[in-house]
């Protein structure tokens, strides 16, 4: 079987065969990896790699897995669903007119309404989370359309605080530049 | 002794003060917040008082409910860990006139060192040295940028009621003042309940070195010996020793007897830290006394043998302290990690989430203070410490060792925590050296990345778990499981 | 120091010393049966290799396996751990031949003190008291049923090559000593590879009292203290602590330099425990020397602050012993509790099985050598323990006290344990006094029941899990959910 | 809702009345449990008894559920369930002419051989289970029809190790007690 996966900002192939039932070789641009393994739990995978013992520990998170190794995290995904995923963002970031949350977080303070003009950079909105506050900041010229947040309301990322539609001439350049 | 103790904190803290009080026989009183129906203080507490919502202010520091609910159960004394209320003179106060013990000391004491300017001045009277900087709190960014300027850029912009980094900020022009005055006086304020602040001179490359105190009502106060605290991120310490590194016999009895007099000068009672910087060429500088437990209190506690709680607990309730100085002895070395729920490839920036799988490290020398467990949703509204590990041993090098094996074999899985910086700080060469100073992050580990020297075997971790799991798809698109993968509605994969 | 070290043993003990090993940066090497594919040790060493079936004779004890895992592995050392080949002089001295060092003593000395009666005549040349018995071991029935006769009943059956209570008997009368020979002999072949037992006097109500030793190969010994036993069940301890109840600085002092001179007499080299019987008049006789690391060998780590396992490799690789007698010094009071896979209710009959969640105690003074992991089969194999409970506090009532919360807070679902019988054993009147004796258990908790007084919330608490899982029916046969309750299959419920 | 357990020896009749999401009461012989609970995992229950908090532990071991509070254990079933499996058991205790396994062991020594004369309380058969064993008894005067094992199986509980027919006098006697 074959695997295209990305792991931090690469994406590595491999070539999978299984060995018995708790064995595989992986093979990867001409090294081979002799693995076996015994599932310990849920999480935990004891692996044999080239006759070397470790323990993997791993939770799904959506489309990603965390692998723990040795107290160091590994975040790693199919690559084929990171590209399809990642075309999507590339689209949406290049309109992006509005300020998300960047973690899940707690507003603190709004520093705009609705109708504010504001110039690339201008602090927006303060959110907090666990005692870390964080100053978000306009991308680009532009008005206020829309405050979506109350002070004290718990956002999850990705959540649009605040949004802005950008000074027209600018949006074009930039649109151009995307193409 | 009490019979019932309220804990008026929550997590590890909550859980390590409840400890203390049931191995002597006090009944445990939690409170806690919407978002901790499920910490882990509220499971181990004899009775558990509901106060509010999430946001502190309607909870942790709301200091009406708290009392209340110490009357309702019948607590005689109110331990308030750290953070939240255990620095306010005014809930100290507030027990006090409602007939409750304060385990801490007399308000008059908080408010007199809690008001870091005054104790500056107390502490100047009795001939210790203090960091340049402000006489009073101020609120008045006109005021304040005089003040900065009087003392010269980089200012330090501190919390008057603070401590644990909250409302601390480095200003290194004058541009950047306003901003940061506001930033910091906020955290203070949703911190401490206090917005007050104030300006200190940054001195460069300091180390934090505290000693630990504890004094009765009877006139005796003792010292515990020095804890070393330069390891910090964002000015929140992240890995505390005792033995200091840089410590000699010699200095070590100049400072204890400076952290003694400051206890004696200021009326103290109870346990508390006096912290210095120390410069490199030795000479030391009050900075503040933190009128409470401190987070770092068990490296303390495992070099001396000494339970501080249990201390705290017999001096609240006017017992005399049970040792004198010359009975307190340090053995070995000691180190505490904490562990964050934050993300050190990203600024440590916190990272909230759901607890999805949890290790904890045992073994020979290893404690770990934990206020988590597998299940359980780590909360956005609080400080994002999970545990405090602690390793002792013989000697620095084996305690070194010793941290740096329980912290591989931590495994908590759903939030990413401070571990892997944590080992490559320990690991470090400066580190090993004792080269240990307040911007050692900032020195050895700008835009640290952890050296992932396993993908191979991540890569395979990942093949093995997907394949292994019952109902996934085993090929392109092949095998229709019980349950729905996401890989099958993304399209296929693995061919 | 050695690079790479087998650990020749399973479970907590092996995982234990791996500890050390790491922290000192020598590899680990794991060996493991068929039973023991997903053990702890397997999972936390270096390298692991298969020795062979399950049974004790094809996988631990079969020697020639073992040295051949070492050499194929390029471990210079090997740790026998206790039980399995500790004490075995033939393995000793095969490493010898080998060119492997048993960490241990030379097999000269393990011989010669393993051989029990041995051991009795060279302690009785140095001038220190033994208990009255034979003085060679022996297998003839008749030949035990006459000497039996000559020490007078109730004797004691013992294993020659023994310890860990394998292999021992109480008889009380003539007609019962031949089958308790059989059955004490099988069990001790099975367990050490040697059947021969020999037959002691049994003493009354005596206090088991041991001394740990340690000794270097240039002629230095130390001891580290007693270390009081008395609390067993089926000759076997279930908790240990120090210092012993009993113990005034003078009795410590004479025991002690008899323990020394033991080590001394007999060329002792690496760490042993010299066991002793205290009788009621506070007179001491010598037992045996247990000629490896001791089970309860973490209450004295716990006092000293020192690490035994290092000392062992150490003393090992040839080093001097890193301390002088005067050096070692005893910091407050530890007990360690085995956590036993058995119940107490029924005979502390084995109970192996599959651990279904586990959660263990942490926090100050407490540590857990544990052996188990929520998931780990627990085999029928090996010894029923899981795991060691140490609590280690200020004086024995806060160490007691400590242990009791800690027990109470250790959840162990899948197998029974012996944590209930150790909670009442630790709250009794007469443990709390320190009147601890071999008959403990026998005398205050014959036919021991845990008292469950909260019958009422464990039914709350079994129709709350009942009700809270989904696909169970509720209600009479109502609700078909996915998965098939076994009500549902029995017949209707809960109307 | 009424619940008839199984707890130790006895059998306790208790009626469950829901409150609210997360509490009901439990009526046992005029006594009222008033109870709030948070499921704090599978195997955990956080419950509030009477104003109380405690934690109960639980794991399922077929009809049998295991409850563990402070650290004692309470095992528990329904009682119709145990009636059930206790009607079986008495029939064919009435009949018994087996020699199982206690528990999960592994056999040792077997001191007999088909077609052996046994007298009541002849040592039979050594299982061992964590190094500690065993010796099984005849349970009554007979003669050995079949030995099930050999040494070094392994054994799960109620697995029948040695066949043994009774002699008939005394068989039928008890059989007279049994009715």
């Amino acid at each position: 079987m074959d695997y295209r996966l990305k792991i931090g900002e690469r994406a590595v192939s491999f070539h999978a065969e299984r060995k018995g039932a708790h064995g595989m070789t992986l093979s990867r641009e001409g090294s081979l990896l002799d693995v076996d393994y015994t599932i310990i739990s849920s999480h935990h995978v004891h692996l044999t790699v080239n006759g070397s013992p470790v323990n993997a520990y791993i939770a799904e998170d959506g489309d990603t897995r965390t692998v723990l190794i040795r107290g160091i995290t590994y975040s790693i995904e199919h690559a084929d669903a990171f590209d399809n995923r990642g075309r999507g963002k590339k689209r949406s970031q290049a309109v992006q007119q509005d300020i998300t949350a960047p973690m899940p977080s707690v507003v603190i303070r709004i520093l705009v309404s609705e109708g504010d003009a504001v110039s690339q950079g201008d602090n927006v909105i303060v959110v907090s989370a666990m005692k870390m506050e964080t100053t978000l900041t306009a991308p680009f010229d532009g008005s206020v359309r829309a405050v979506n947040v109350a002070v004290g309301d718990k956002v999850m990322p990705g959540r649009i605080l605040i949004d802005i539609d950008r000074t027209v001439e600018q949006a074009i350049e930039d649109e151009s530049h995307s193409g | 002794m009490f019979r019932k103790v309220l804990v008026a904190n929550r997590g590890e803290i909550a859980r390590r003060v409840m400890n203390t009080c049931r191995e002597m026989g006090i009944a445990t009183v939690a409170v806690y917040s919407e978002a901790d129906r499920k910490a882990v203080h509220v499971l181990k507490a004899d009775q558990a008082v509901y106060l509010g919502e999430s946001d502190p202010a309607h909870s942790y520091l709301n200091m009406d409910r708290i009392i209340d609910a110490a009357k309702q159960t019948g607590a005689q004394a109110i331990h308030p860990g750290y953070g939240f209320l255990a620095e306010n003179p005014q809930f100290a106060e507030r027990c006090e006139l409602e007939g409750l013990v304060f385990i801490g000391p007399p308000s008059q004491v908080i408010r007199e060192l809690g008001d870091k300017t005054t104790a500056r001045r107390t502490v100047m009277r009795s001939g210790v040295p203090v960091i340049p900087g402000m006489t009073r709190s101020e609120s008045d960014p006109v005021v304040l940028a005089e003040e900065a300027s009087g003392i010269g850029y980089p200012v330090l912009i501190k919390a008057a009621a603070g401590g644990g980094g909250k409302g601390m900020r480095t200003v290194a022009s004058p541009e950047d003042l306003r901003e940061a005055c506001i930033s910091a006086s906020s955290e203070a304020e949703r911190a401490f309940g206090d917005a007050s602040i104030y300006l200190e001179k940054y001195l460069p490359r300091p180390r934090h070195v505290e000693f630990q105190i504890v004094a009765d009502r009877h006139g005796h106060a003792v010292h515990l010996f020095e804890r070393e605290c330069s390891i910090q991120r964002r000015h929140q310490k992240i890995i505390e020793e005792t033995p200091s590194p840089i410590m000699t016999p010699s200095l070590r009895e100049r400072m204890g007897a400076a952290a003694v007099a400051v206890a004696k000068a200021s009326g103290y009672v109870n346990a508390g830290t006096v912290e210095f910087l120390v410069d490199r060429e030795g000479a030391f500088y009050f900075l503040e006394v933190n009128t409470r437990l401190q987070v770092e209190h068990p490296i303390t506690e495992m070099i001396t043998g000494l339970d501080i709680v249990r201390i705290q607990l017999e001096v609240a309730a006017g017992n005399p302290l049970p040792m004198a100085q010359e009975d307190v002895r340090s053995r070995g070395h000691a180190i505490e990690c904490r562990i964050y729920a934050e993300d050190p490839e990203k600024g440590f920036y916190p990272s909230p989430g759901r607890i999805i799988h949890l290790e904890e490290p045992t073994g020979p020398g290893i404690r770990n203070d934990c206020g988590i467990y597998a299940g359980f949703q780590v909360p956005v509204e609080y400080d994002p410490i999970l545990s405090k590990l602690i390793a002792h041993a013989q000697t620095r090098e084996q305690a070194i060792e010793r941290m740096i094996h329980a912290l591989r074999d931590y495994v908590i899985l759903g939030v990413r925590t401070s571990i892997p910086i944590l080992i490559d700080l320990l690991e470090s060469a400066p580190f090993r050296k004792g080269d240990t100073f307040t911007d050692f992050i900032d020195t050895h580990f700008p835009d640290w990345k952890p050296d992932r020297s396993e993908e191979d075997v991540a890569c395979a971790a990942f093949i093995i778990d997907e394949l292994s799991r019952p109902g996934k798809a085993q090929g392109a698109g092949a095998h229709a499981g019980a349950v729905q993968s996401p890989w099958q509605t993304i399209g296929p994969w693995g061919r």
